[in-house]
Protein backbone atom coordinates (compact mmCIF):
# COMPACT_ATOMS: atom_id res chain seq x y z
CA UNK A 1 0.00 0.00 0.00
CA UNK A 2 1.17 3.53 -1.42
CA UNK A 3 -0.69 6.45 0.77
CA UNK A 4 1.15 9.58 0.11
CA UNK A 5 -0.04 13.17 0.86
CA UNK A 6 1.85 16.24 -0.72
CA UNK A 7 1.90 19.62 -2.26
CA UNK A 8 3.87 18.73 -5.48
CA UNK A 9 2.32 17.06 -8.73
CA UNK A 10 2.54 13.14 -9.54
CA UNK A 11 3.66 11.12 -12.52
CA UNK A 12 1.03 9.05 -13.03
CA UNK A 13 2.76 6.99 -15.21
CA UNK A 14 5.92 6.31 -12.68
CA UNK A 15 3.28 5.46 -10.15
CA UNK A 16 1.66 2.82 -12.30
CA UNK A 17 5.08 1.57 -13.36
CA UNK A 18 6.07 1.41 -9.90
CA UNK A 19 3.19 -1.02 -9.59
CA UNK A 20 3.72 -3.17 -12.45
CA UNK A 21 7.43 -3.47 -11.72
CA UNK A 22 8.78 -6.99 -13.13
CA UNK A 23 5.60 -8.55 -12.30
CA UNK A 24 3.69 -10.92 -14.29
CA UNK A 25 0.64 -11.81 -12.34
CA UNK A 26 -1.10 -8.21 -12.90
CA UNK A 27 -3.78 -8.17 -15.74
CA UNK A 28 -5.10 -4.81 -15.15
CA UNK A 29 -4.35 -1.42 -13.91
CA UNK A 30 -6.71 1.22 -14.09
CA UNK A 31 -5.64 4.79 -12.61
CA UNK A 32 -7.79 7.89 -12.20
CA UNK A 33 -6.27 11.19 -12.08
CA UNK A 34 -8.79 14.12 -10.65
CA UNK A 35 -7.56 17.46 -12.22
CA UNK A 36 -8.03 20.86 -11.58
CA UNK A 37 -11.02 22.19 -13.74
CA UNK A 38 -11.07 26.11 -15.16
CA UNK A 39 -14.65 27.15 -14.76
CA UNK A 40 -17.51 25.90 -11.53
CA UNK A 41 -21.10 26.75 -12.48
CA UNK A 42 -20.10 29.23 -15.26
CA UNK A 43 -17.59 31.02 -12.96
CA UNK A 44 -14.22 30.81 -14.23
CA UNK A 45 -11.67 29.55 -11.11
CA UNK A 46 -7.97 30.96 -11.01
CA UNK A 47 -7.21 28.25 -8.55
CA UNK A 48 -8.39 26.31 -5.67
CA UNK A 49 -6.81 25.95 -2.13
CA UNK A 50 -6.95 22.76 -0.47
CA UNK A 51 -6.78 22.89 3.15
CA UNK A 52 -6.89 19.06 4.72
CA UNK A 53 -6.36 17.72 8.45
CA UNK A 54 -3.04 15.62 7.98
CA UNK A 55 -2.85 13.06 10.51
CA UNK A 56 -6.55 12.06 10.22
CA UNK A 57 -6.44 12.34 6.27
CA UNK A 58 -3.53 9.50 6.39
CA UNK A 59 -5.31 7.31 8.74
CA UNK A 60 -8.43 7.23 6.53
CA UNK A 61 -6.97 7.07 3.09
CA UNK A 62 -5.12 4.08 4.53
CA UNK A 63 -7.97 2.35 6.33
CA UNK A 64 -9.65 2.65 2.90
CA UNK A 65 -6.77 1.28 0.71
CA UNK A 66 -6.53 -1.95 3.56
CA UNK A 67 -11.21 -1.94 3.11
CA UNK A 68 -10.31 -2.03 -0.49
CA UNK A 69 -7.77 -4.84 -0.21
CA UNK A 70 -9.90 -6.83 1.73
CA UNK A 71 -12.85 -6.57 -0.60
CA UNK A 72 -11.49 -6.72 -3.86
CA UNK A 73 -8.16 -9.69 -4.83
CA UNK A 74 -5.92 -6.41 -5.39
CA UNK A 75 -2.01 -6.79 -6.35
CA UNK A 76 -1.46 -3.20 -6.05
CA UNK A 77 -2.92 0.51 -5.25
CA UNK A 78 -1.68 3.80 -4.95
CA UNK A 79 -3.49 6.51 -3.73
CA UNK A 80 -1.46 10.16 -4.04
CA UNK A 81 -4.01 13.40 -2.40
CA UNK A 82 -2.20 16.80 -3.34
CA UNK A 83 -3.14 19.70 -1.15
CA UNK A 84 -2.34 23.62 -1.03
CA UNK A 85 -2.49 25.80 -4.26
CA UNK A 86 -3.37 24.10 -7.50
CA UNK A 87 -4.57 25.74 -10.76
CA UNK A 88 -6.78 24.79 -13.74
CA UNK A 89 -5.09 21.97 -15.61
CA UNK A 90 -3.05 20.67 -12.68
CA UNK A 91 -3.68 17.45 -10.72
CA UNK A 92 -5.43 16.92 -7.73
CA UNK A 93 -5.46 13.44 -6.54
CA UNK A 94 -4.54 9.72 -8.46
CA UNK A 95 -5.66 6.43 -7.55
CA UNK A 96 -4.07 3.60 -9.22
CA UNK A 97 -5.34 -0.35 -8.64
CA UNK A 98 -3.84 -3.41 -9.79
CA UNK A 99 -5.27 -6.91 -10.14
CA UNK A 100 -5.43 -10.02 -12.19
CA UNK A 101 -9.10 -9.25 -13.42
CA UNK A 102 -10.49 -5.47 -14.99
CA UNK A 103 -13.56 -5.74 -13.03
CA UNK A 104 -11.47 -5.65 -9.27
CA UNK A 105 -9.15 -2.66 -10.52
CA UNK A 106 -12.09 -0.90 -11.59
CA UNK A 107 -14.15 -1.48 -8.94
CA UNK A 108 -11.64 -0.88 -6.22
CA UNK A 109 -10.64 2.71 -7.90
CA UNK A 110 -14.22 4.12 -8.06
CA UNK A 111 -14.49 2.58 -4.02
CA UNK A 112 -11.50 4.96 -3.27
CA UNK A 113 -12.88 7.71 -5.66
CA UNK A 114 -16.37 7.68 -3.54
CA UNK A 115 -14.84 7.56 -0.33
CA UNK A 116 -12.04 9.97 -0.94
CA UNK A 117 -14.80 12.36 -1.91
CA UNK A 118 -16.93 11.67 1.24
CA UNK A 119 -14.54 11.00 3.80
CA UNK A 120 -10.94 12.06 3.66
CA UNK A 121 -10.89 15.24 5.64
CA UNK A 122 -10.13 17.65 2.54
CA UNK A 123 -11.54 21.18 1.83
CA UNK A 124 -11.21 23.17 -1.18
CA UNK A 125 -11.53 26.88 -1.19
CA UNK A 126 -11.50 28.21 -4.74
CA UNK A 127 -10.74 32.01 -6.19
CA UNK A 128 -13.28 33.45 -8.44
CA UNK A 129 -14.11 36.71 -9.45
CA UNK A 130 -16.76 37.09 -6.97
CA UNK A 131 -14.49 36.25 -4.59
CA UNK A 132 -13.04 33.04 -2.79
CA UNK A 133 -15.40 30.45 -1.41
CA UNK A 134 -15.52 27.23 -0.17
CA UNK A 135 -16.82 24.67 -2.09
CA UNK A 136 -20.02 22.97 -0.98
CA UNK A 137 -20.15 19.14 -0.39
CA UNK A 138 -21.92 17.20 -3.63
CA UNK A 139 -24.78 15.08 -2.41
CA UNK A 140 -23.87 13.09 -5.91
CA UNK A 141 -21.33 12.60 -4.12
CA UNK A 142 -22.36 10.92 -0.75
CA UNK A 143 -24.63 9.10 -2.76
CA UNK A 144 -21.75 7.50 -4.89
CA UNK A 145 -20.33 6.63 -1.44
CA UNK A 146 -23.19 5.01 -0.13
CA UNK A 147 -23.61 2.28 -2.84
CA UNK A 148 -20.81 1.14 -1.30
CA UNK A 149 -21.95 0.20 1.83
CA UNK A 150 -25.67 -0.94 0.52
CA UNK A 151 -23.51 -3.30 -1.22
CA UNK A 152 -21.68 -4.95 1.52
CA UNK A 153 -23.72 -3.90 4.79
CA UNK A 154 -20.45 -5.47 7.31
CA UNK A 155 -18.42 -2.87 6.14
CA UNK A 156 -20.00 0.24 6.91
CA UNK A 157 -17.93 2.30 9.03
CA UNK B 1 -9.86 17.52 31.71
CA UNK B 2 -8.67 19.51 29.12
CA UNK B 3 -8.65 18.50 25.55
CA UNK B 4 -7.15 19.69 22.15
CA UNK B 5 -10.09 21.05 19.44
CA UNK B 6 -9.14 21.23 15.65
CA UNK B 7 -11.35 23.38 13.38
CA UNK B 8 -10.75 23.46 9.71
CA UNK B 9 -12.23 25.59 6.42
CA UNK B 10 -15.38 27.42 7.04
CA UNK B 11 -15.18 26.57 10.86
CA UNK B 12 -11.64 27.55 11.69
CA UNK B 13 -12.25 30.47 9.86
CA UNK B 14 -15.36 31.60 11.44
CA UNK B 15 -13.75 30.90 14.85
CA UNK B 16 -10.78 32.53 14.38
CA UNK B 17 -8.40 29.77 15.27
CA UNK B 18 -7.17 26.87 13.79
CA UNK B 19 -6.49 25.02 17.96
CA UNK B 20 -7.05 25.76 21.37
CA UNK B 21 -7.05 23.50 24.59
CA UNK B 22 -10.66 23.76 26.30
CA UNK B 23 -11.52 22.26 29.29
CA UNK B 24 -15.33 21.36 29.00
CA UNK B 25 -17.53 21.50 31.77
CA UNK B 26 -18.71 18.12 33.79
CA UNK B 27 -21.98 18.52 32.00
CA UNK B 28 -21.13 18.17 28.60
CA UNK B 29 -20.22 14.09 27.53
CA UNK B 30 -20.77 14.10 24.22
CA UNK B 31 -19.55 15.78 20.78
CA UNK B 32 -22.84 17.09 20.28
CA UNK B 33 -23.08 18.64 24.03
CA UNK B 34 -19.83 20.04 22.88
CA UNK B 35 -20.97 21.22 19.39
CA UNK B 36 -23.78 23.34 21.85
CA UNK B 37 -21.28 24.52 25.09
CA UNK B 38 -18.73 25.71 22.21
CA UNK B 39 -21.52 27.81 20.42
CA UNK B 40 -22.00 29.82 23.71
CA UNK B 41 -18.89 30.75 24.12
CA UNK B 42 -19.11 33.80 21.92
CA UNK B 43 -20.05 35.21 18.59
CA UNK B 44 -17.57 33.84 16.83
CA UNK B 45 -18.73 30.56 18.15
CA UNK B 46 -22.25 31.06 17.31
CA UNK B 47 -21.53 31.77 14.29
CA UNK B 48 -19.59 28.63 13.52
CA UNK B 49 -22.20 26.61 15.01
CA UNK B 50 -25.25 28.36 13.86
CA UNK B 51 -26.28 24.64 12.46
CA UNK B 52 -24.82 21.95 14.05
CA UNK B 53 -26.13 19.71 12.16
CA UNK B 54 -23.83 20.71 8.48
CA UNK B 55 -20.79 20.07 11.32
CA UNK B 56 -18.77 17.01 10.84
CA UNK B 57 -16.70 15.70 13.64
CA UNK B 58 -13.64 13.72 14.29
CA UNK B 59 -12.23 11.90 17.70
CA UNK B 60 -8.89 10.95 17.58
CA UNK B 61 -8.48 10.97 13.65
CA UNK B 62 -11.74 9.07 13.54
CA UNK B 63 -15.15 10.12 12.20
CA UNK B 64 -17.59 10.15 14.98
CA UNK B 65 -21.48 10.83 15.29
CA UNK B 66 -22.67 13.76 17.34
CA UNK B 67 -23.71 11.41 20.05
CA UNK B 68 -20.70 9.81 20.55
CA UNK B 69 -19.18 10.36 24.36
CA UNK B 70 -15.84 12.18 24.55
CA UNK B 71 -14.56 10.13 26.98
CA UNK B 72 -10.70 10.03 27.05
CA UNK B 73 -10.59 12.03 23.48
CA UNK B 74 -6.99 13.74 23.19
CA UNK B 75 -8.07 15.25 19.84
CA UNK B 76 -11.18 16.87 18.82
CA UNK B 77 -12.23 17.90 15.19
CA UNK B 78 -14.77 19.89 13.52
CA UNK B 79 -15.55 20.73 10.17
CA UNK B 80 -17.49 21.25 7.35
CA UNK B 81 -18.74 18.21 4.87
CA UNK B 82 -15.35 17.29 3.13
CA UNK B 83 -14.93 18.08 -0.49
CA UNK B 84 -11.82 16.44 -1.13
CA UNK B 85 -10.81 14.06 -3.96
CA UNK C 1 -12.31 9.41 -31.25
CA UNK C 2 -8.82 8.15 -31.65
CA UNK C 3 -9.21 4.02 -32.10
CA UNK C 4 -6.10 2.32 -33.52
CA UNK C 5 -4.67 -1.31 -34.00
CA UNK C 6 -1.19 -1.39 -34.00
CA UNK C 7 1.35 -4.43 -32.68
CA UNK C 8 3.95 -1.70 -31.15
CA UNK C 9 2.74 -0.75 -27.72
CA UNK C 10 1.62 1.86 -26.22
CA UNK C 11 2.47 4.78 -23.59
CA UNK C 12 -0.51 5.49 -21.59
CA UNK C 13 0.40 8.46 -19.85
CA UNK C 14 1.33 10.15 -23.59
CA UNK C 15 -1.79 8.82 -24.64
CA UNK C 16 -3.41 10.02 -21.43
CA UNK C 17 -1.47 13.64 -21.98
CA UNK C 18 -2.86 13.59 -25.87
CA UNK C 19 -6.33 14.24 -24.34
CA UNK C 20 -5.71 16.41 -21.69
CA UNK C 21 -3.55 19.16 -23.55
CA UNK C 22 -3.92 22.60 -22.97
CA UNK C 23 -7.49 21.95 -21.94
CA UNK C 24 -9.44 23.18 -18.42
CA UNK C 25 -12.49 21.27 -18.66
CA UNK C 26 -11.47 18.13 -17.76
CA UNK C 27 -12.19 16.79 -14.23
CA UNK C 28 -11.37 13.22 -14.53
CA UNK C 29 -9.25 10.62 -16.20
CA UNK C 30 -9.60 7.33 -16.24
CA UNK C 31 -6.82 4.95 -18.21
CA UNK C 32 -7.41 1.10 -18.08
CA UNK C 33 -4.58 -0.93 -19.32
CA UNK C 34 -4.65 -4.63 -20.09
CA UNK C 35 -1.55 -6.82 -19.59
CA UNK C 36 -0.28 -10.14 -20.96
CA UNK C 37 -0.08 -12.00 -17.77
CA UNK C 38 1.90 -14.98 -17.07
CA UNK C 39 0.01 -17.80 -16.12
CA UNK C 40 -3.59 -18.75 -16.66
CA UNK C 41 -5.38 -21.61 -14.45
CA UNK C 42 -1.86 -22.32 -13.02
CA UNK C 43 -0.31 -23.30 -16.05
CA UNK C 44 2.55 -20.67 -17.35
CA UNK C 45 1.95 -19.04 -20.39
CA UNK C 46 5.32 -17.87 -22.41
CA UNK C 47 3.55 -15.86 -24.62
CA UNK C 48 -0.03 -14.73 -26.59
CA UNK C 49 -0.77 -14.51 -29.70
CA UNK C 50 -3.60 -12.21 -30.96
CA UNK C 51 -5.68 -12.88 -34.24
CA UNK C 52 -7.99 -10.25 -35.83
CA UNK C 53 -10.31 -9.21 -38.55
CA UNK C 54 -8.71 -5.66 -38.97
CA UNK C 55 -11.22 -4.06 -40.71
CA UNK C 56 -14.17 -5.25 -38.30
CA UNK C 57 -12.14 -4.56 -35.39
CA UNK C 58 -11.68 -1.00 -36.36
CA UNK C 59 -15.19 -0.62 -37.26
CA UNK C 60 -16.05 -2.14 -34.20
CA UNK C 61 -14.42 -0.29 -32.04
CA UNK C 62 -15.04 2.79 -33.44
CA UNK C 63 -18.75 2.04 -33.45
CA UNK C 64 -18.31 1.67 -29.23
CA UNK C 65 -16.39 4.83 -28.41
CA UNK C 66 -19.39 6.18 -30.74
CA UNK C 67 -21.63 5.18 -28.57
CA UNK C 68 -20.06 5.71 -25.42
CA UNK C 69 -19.73 9.45 -26.40
CA UNK C 70 -23.29 9.01 -26.88
CA UNK C 71 -23.96 7.93 -23.33
CA UNK C 72 -21.58 10.03 -21.08
CA UNK C 73 -20.71 13.72 -21.57
CA UNK C 74 -17.10 13.13 -22.40
CA UNK C 75 -13.96 15.31 -23.60
CA UNK C 76 -11.64 12.25 -25.26
CA UNK C 77 -11.70 8.52 -25.84
CA UNK C 78 -8.53 6.80 -26.78
CA UNK C 79 -8.35 2.50 -27.64
CA UNK C 80 -5.55 1.32 -28.41
CA UNK C 81 -5.63 -2.89 -28.97
CA UNK C 82 -2.74 -4.44 -30.02
CA UNK C 83 -2.27 -7.36 -31.89
CA UNK C 84 0.62 -9.77 -32.80
CA UNK C 85 2.68 -11.77 -30.13
CA UNK C 86 3.16 -10.16 -26.46
CA UNK C 87 4.68 -11.61 -24.04
CA UNK C 88 3.65 -11.44 -20.02
CA UNK C 89 4.09 -8.08 -18.58
CA UNK C 90 3.63 -6.60 -22.05
CA UNK C 91 0.56 -4.40 -22.30
CA UNK C 92 -2.30 -5.65 -24.80
CA UNK C 93 -5.24 -3.14 -24.78
CA UNK C 94 -5.57 0.98 -23.53
CA UNK C 95 -8.79 2.65 -22.46
CA UNK C 96 -8.58 6.41 -21.87
CA UNK C 97 -11.36 8.21 -21.00
CA UNK C 98 -11.97 11.93 -20.18
CA UNK C 99 -14.86 13.98 -18.46
CA UNK C 100 -15.69 16.79 -16.37
CA UNK C 101 -16.98 14.29 -13.68
CA UNK C 102 -15.30 11.16 -12.48
CA UNK C 103 -18.59 8.85 -12.77
CA UNK C 104 -19.08 9.65 -16.44
CA UNK C 105 -15.43 8.96 -17.37
CA UNK C 106 -15.34 5.68 -15.22
CA UNK C 107 -18.21 4.06 -16.96
CA UNK C 108 -17.57 4.91 -20.36
CA UNK C 109 -13.93 3.00 -19.39
CA UNK C 110 -15.81 -0.05 -18.22
CA UNK C 111 -18.53 -0.03 -21.26
CA UNK C 112 -15.80 0.24 -23.67
CA UNK C 113 -13.46 -2.86 -21.76
CA UNK C 114 -16.28 -5.14 -21.66
CA UNK C 115 -17.60 -4.83 -25.29
CA UNK C 116 -13.69 -4.70 -26.27
CA UNK C 117 -14.03 -8.84 -24.26
CA UNK C 118 -16.82 -9.74 -26.10
CA UNK C 119 -17.93 -7.91 -29.17
CA UNK C 120 -14.21 -6.94 -30.74
CA UNK C 121 -13.21 -9.79 -32.96
CA UNK C 122 -9.95 -10.14 -31.60
CA UNK C 123 -9.02 -14.29 -30.85
CA UNK C 124 -6.59 -15.24 -28.11
CA UNK C 125 -4.26 -17.91 -28.51
CA UNK C 126 -1.90 -19.02 -25.30
CA UNK C 127 1.89 -20.57 -25.72
CA UNK C 128 1.97 -23.42 -22.43
CA UNK C 129 4.07 -26.01 -22.26
CA UNK C 130 1.44 -28.30 -22.81
CA UNK C 131 1.10 -26.69 -26.70
CA UNK C 132 -0.54 -23.74 -28.29
CA UNK C 133 -4.47 -23.52 -27.02
CA UNK C 134 -7.42 -20.82 -28.17
CA UNK C 135 -8.89 -18.93 -25.42
CA UNK C 136 -12.06 -19.75 -24.56
CA UNK C 137 -14.69 -16.56 -24.16
CA UNK C 138 -15.44 -16.34 -20.44
CA UNK C 139 -19.16 -16.38 -19.73
CA UNK C 140 -17.86 -13.89 -16.95
CA UNK C 141 -17.42 -11.03 -19.64
CA UNK C 142 -20.69 -11.95 -21.68
CA UNK C 143 -22.62 -10.74 -18.44
CA UNK C 144 -20.60 -7.83 -17.81
CA UNK C 145 -21.26 -6.75 -21.41
CA UNK C 146 -24.90 -7.33 -20.84
CA UNK C 147 -25.56 -5.16 -17.76
CA UNK C 148 -24.96 -1.98 -20.60
CA UNK C 149 -28.08 -3.60 -22.48
CA UNK C 150 -30.26 -4.25 -19.47
CA UNK C 151 -29.24 -0.49 -18.25
CA UNK C 152 -30.43 1.21 -21.34
CA UNK C 153 -32.45 -1.41 -23.47
CA UNK C 154 -32.70 1.81 -26.50
CA UNK C 155 -28.58 0.98 -27.01
CA UNK C 156 -28.83 -2.70 -27.48
CA UNK C 157 -27.37 -3.51 -31.18
CA UNK D 1 -23.83 -14.89 -57.05
CA UNK D 2 -20.04 -15.36 -55.38
CA UNK D 3 -19.43 -13.65 -51.99
CA UNK D 4 -16.58 -13.43 -49.66
CA UNK D 5 -16.46 -15.72 -46.62
CA UNK D 6 -13.19 -14.90 -44.12
CA UNK D 7 -12.66 -17.51 -41.13
CA UNK D 8 -10.65 -16.60 -38.35
CA UNK D 9 -9.21 -18.45 -35.30
CA UNK D 10 -9.62 -22.56 -34.90
CA UNK D 11 -12.41 -21.81 -37.65
CA UNK D 12 -9.86 -20.87 -40.18
CA UNK D 13 -7.55 -23.25 -38.46
CA UNK D 14 -9.83 -26.64 -38.80
CA UNK D 15 -10.99 -25.34 -42.43
CA UNK D 16 -7.06 -24.89 -43.24
CA UNK D 17 -8.09 -21.49 -45.26
CA UNK D 18 -7.99 -17.85 -44.18
CA UNK D 19 -10.68 -17.20 -47.22
CA UNK D 20 -12.36 -18.28 -50.00
CA UNK D 21 -15.12 -16.81 -52.53
CA UNK D 22 -18.18 -19.29 -52.75
CA UNK D 23 -21.08 -19.37 -54.52
CA UNK D 24 -24.28 -20.83 -52.43
CA UNK D 25 -26.95 -22.43 -54.34
CA UNK D 26 -30.21 -20.39 -54.23
CA UNK D 27 -31.81 -22.75 -51.44
CA UNK D 28 -29.27 -20.94 -48.93
CA UNK D 29 -31.08 -17.92 -47.88
CA UNK D 30 -29.45 -16.99 -44.46
CA UNK D 31 -26.08 -17.24 -42.22
CA UNK D 32 -27.57 -19.93 -40.47
CA UNK D 33 -28.05 -21.99 -43.59
CA UNK D 34 -24.60 -20.96 -45.13
CA UNK D 35 -23.14 -22.50 -42.39
CA UNK D 36 -24.90 -26.01 -42.63
CA UNK D 37 -24.44 -25.98 -46.49
CA UNK D 38 -20.34 -25.59 -45.94
CA UNK D 39 -20.36 -28.05 -43.48
CA UNK D 40 -21.47 -30.72 -45.88
CA UNK D 41 -18.73 -29.69 -48.41
CA UNK D 42 -15.96 -32.29 -46.28
CA UNK D 43 -14.28 -33.28 -43.27
CA UNK D 44 -12.50 -29.70 -42.81
CA UNK D 45 -15.48 -28.31 -42.67
CA UNK D 46 -17.52 -30.28 -40.78
CA UNK D 47 -15.43 -30.19 -37.54
CA UNK D 48 -15.37 -26.45 -37.90
CA UNK D 49 -18.86 -25.94 -38.46
CA UNK D 50 -19.93 -29.07 -35.95
CA UNK D 51 -21.22 -27.07 -33.59
CA UNK D 52 -22.80 -24.00 -35.27
CA UNK D 53 -24.47 -22.35 -32.42
CA UNK D 54 -20.99 -21.35 -30.94
CA UNK D 55 -19.68 -19.63 -34.36
CA UNK D 56 -20.18 -16.13 -34.60
CA UNK D 57 -20.85 -14.39 -37.81
CA UNK D 58 -20.54 -10.81 -39.06
CA UNK D 59 -22.09 -9.66 -43.07
CA UNK D 60 -19.66 -6.92 -44.03
CA UNK D 61 -18.14 -6.61 -40.69
CA UNK D 62 -20.84 -6.18 -38.79
CA UNK D 63 -22.23 -8.82 -35.97
CA UNK D 64 -25.26 -10.91 -37.15
CA UNK D 65 -27.33 -13.56 -35.60
CA UNK D 66 -27.76 -16.77 -37.86
CA UNK D 67 -31.35 -16.02 -38.85
CA UNK D 68 -29.91 -13.00 -40.82
CA UNK D 69 -30.71 -13.01 -44.58
CA UNK D 70 -27.08 -13.07 -46.84
CA UNK D 71 -29.06 -10.73 -49.48
CA UNK D 72 -26.52 -8.55 -50.73
CA UNK D 73 -23.50 -9.63 -48.90
CA UNK D 74 -20.02 -8.96 -49.62
CA UNK D 75 -18.07 -10.66 -46.72
CA UNK D 76 -19.18 -12.81 -44.36
CA UNK D 77 -17.03 -14.23 -41.49
CA UNK D 78 -17.00 -17.18 -39.01
CA UNK D 79 -15.11 -17.15 -35.98
CA UNK D 80 -15.65 -18.40 -32.27
CA UNK D 81 -16.60 -15.84 -29.70
CA UNK D 82 -14.35 -13.38 -29.13
CA UNK D 83 -11.49 -13.03 -26.51
CA UNK D 84 -10.01 -9.35 -26.89
CA UNK D 85 -9.24 -6.81 -24.53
Amino acid sequence: MNARLQTEDFDVAAEAAALRNGRTDIGAIVTFTGVCRGTEAGEPIAAITLEHYPEMAQAEISRHVAEAERRWPLMGVTVVHRYGRIEPGDNIVLVVTAAAHRQDAFAAAEFLMDYLKTRAPFWKREERPSGSAWVEARETDDRAAARWTRRKPEAAE
Amino acid sequence: MSVKVLYFAWVRERIGKAQEEIEPPAGVATVGELMHWLAGRGEEYASAFANPRVIRAAIDRTHVPPETRIGQANEIAFFPPMTGG
